[in-house]
């Protein structure tokens, strides 16, 4: 099965990417296997809590997206940054308390990991 | 063997852009061939001299040399536009004009953009 | 064999921004362009991308809507954007970039 | 009375600015002399026709018209670069050449951007 | 006493205006007083845990600011988007467990309420 | 009372940036503007910022540092460049602007 990585860098709300990505990997889901890899501001996306009153809840729909099946994976540099920490623990497929099910803080090398595995690369920044 | 371009078109330090890339760009090193395209404000980061102690931020010039086997290509005509020509510049970097930058993008598996 | 000669773009930036510059450049260089407009990027229809020579452009229609930007007849409006772009890079095409 | 004007340069939907200028504008309204000023991209705020509900987004439109005591004004110069001199404009607007523009942002008190 | 206001909408480390506002602040605080608004994407500023190995710490900086008298305050809208959430309760200073002591969530009619009581106001934004 | 009529710009983008361009833009309508660089900002000295007419221009020395840029004769980097800019938008100037 062929493979497609995408790369976000921007958190959610701020940009639309968030919702695009969503979009690009539900269609993708069907075919294909997906690796999304949050960077820089994109490791605000998993969050929990979010309640937003006028848009989608961006962390539900990534935890969605794992749960067809998309490995999501936050980079540990900048997740840690921002205040999100790994825990040995995997509870609902997640190692961070403060992500939804099924995202999960790894190293940078993972990143790395899914370029080699794949055959197309999306990135979407501001 | 896969190779990868990464597209830093926003200037060091003012952004996070520029050490993700670096980063990014580093850790591909051994599973790929890894070009680091300097274009637009991106080129900023090819000046000599960088010191970042007083920013409390990692110094990008010191990670350029740490990464010494990083191909990085430079757009000529951004780096002529923002009044660069004058300025001593990092010596591993490659300069490129128009069509040997692009094709350097063509001629990538992925191109990758911060 | 001929369809493997496609490059296909993504564009998300509106235009005269750096990406959207880029991106017009590449595809005006390929010889065979697919331009997929979403977000923002449909604001590129108001200044004529559909007339960049041997390029087809597609707009996503939600993001037409929300935007008030019409298509014009040489612009395709696909009736699952996501699933063709999807489609093209991973089956069609020679080279992705995503502006 | 104190003046703001909110400076919009960011297309509307692919970012939240135009969203968070319109509320912040909104909420000074009975306080301040409030003008949003549009320029650059800011300016695809002024297309007539917006259905923003596929996209689960705010109609922003909508939400101009719902502060109709809100003065838009809107820099001509961006919309004519941007090709929009033919689309049908939202109608409470006031275009500004870039004289009048200029003024509008040097007689406000504050000058706030997003 | 003279009062200057800031409004930002980055988050931290992304951009470099959480630090820039910090400067301008601890500056400003020795003769004037001194409001924060996080609207947008600043809410992220004064996340707990924030943990990062090659930058300052921009919560604590901003707690900081607080405890030497900034008003900082989180506009409630983007705050929820993103998962901050706020509570009847203030302790230290917060009403939001998310969030460093010393800033709170508030409405957007702060803001309003800010400028108008201001002499200056500098916005930095990307 | 000359002195109220300052203008002062903060400004923290690159040259060629919209913002930096309308910031240059109101600078050279002011008649008298003082242009804080910080950031970014300093890198409009490499293209010529300290030359726009009536206008003194000061810059950040630890943003300078970082990221090599040299400040000619022209142009003033204070001991304490915030306090400086706080003062004067605080006490000595009529309008104050952000980019």
């Amino acid at each position: 099965m062929k493979t497609l990585t995408i790369v976000l860098t921007d958190g959610p709300y701020i940009s639309e990417y968030a919702e695009i990505a969503y979009k690009l990997t539900e269609a993708a889901l069907k075919k294909y296997k997906v690796n999304i890899f949050l960077y820089l501001d994109a490791v605000h996306i998993p969050k929990k809590d979010q309640n937003p009153a006028f848009f989608i809840n961006a962390g539900q729909l990534f935890s969605e997206l794992a749960e067809k099946g998309a490995a999501v994976r936050a980079c540990a540099r900048c997740a840690g940054a921002r205040g999100y920490l790994p825990e040995e623990e995997i509870i609902q497929g997640s190692n961070c308390k403060d992500y939804f099910p099924g995202i999960r803080i790894t190293s940078l090398y993972e990143l790395s990991e899914m370029l080699s595995m794949s055959d197309r690369v999306i990135s979407l920044s501001r | 063997m896969k190779s990868v371009f990464y597209l830093l078109d926003t200037a060091p330090y003012g952004s996070e852009n520029a050490f993700g890339a670096l980063n990014a760009a580093a850790v591909s090193l051994n599973e790929m061939d890894v070009t680091l395209g300097l274009y637009g404000d991106g080129v900023y980061l090819t000046i000599v001299g960088q010191d970042s102690r007083k920013l409390g931020l990692p110094n990008l010039e010191d990670i350029l040399y740490a990464y010494g086997e990083l191909r990085v290509l430079v757009h000529e005509p951004s780096l002529v536009e923002r009044g660069l020509f004058g300025q001593t510049l990092i010596e591993t970097i490659e300069l490129a004009d128009e069509e040997d930058f692009f094709e350097a993008m063509e001629s990538s598996t992925y191109v990758i953009e911060f | 064999m001929k369809q493997e000669q496609l490059d296909v773009f993504l564009l998300t930036k509106p235009p005269f921004s750096p990406r959207s510059e880029l991106c017009l450049k590449l595809a005006a260089r390929s010889g065979k362009a697919r331009i997929y407009l979403a977000g923002d990027g449909v604001y590129n229809l108001l200044t004529g991308i559909e007339k960049v020579p041997e390029c087809d452009v597609y707009a996503c229609k939600e993001d037409l809507e929300a935007r008030a930007i019409m298509a014009g007849e040489k612009v395709t409006v696909p009736d699952d954007f996501y699933s063709d772009f999807i489609e093209d890079i991973m089956e069609h095409c020679r080279h992705e970039y995503t502006f």
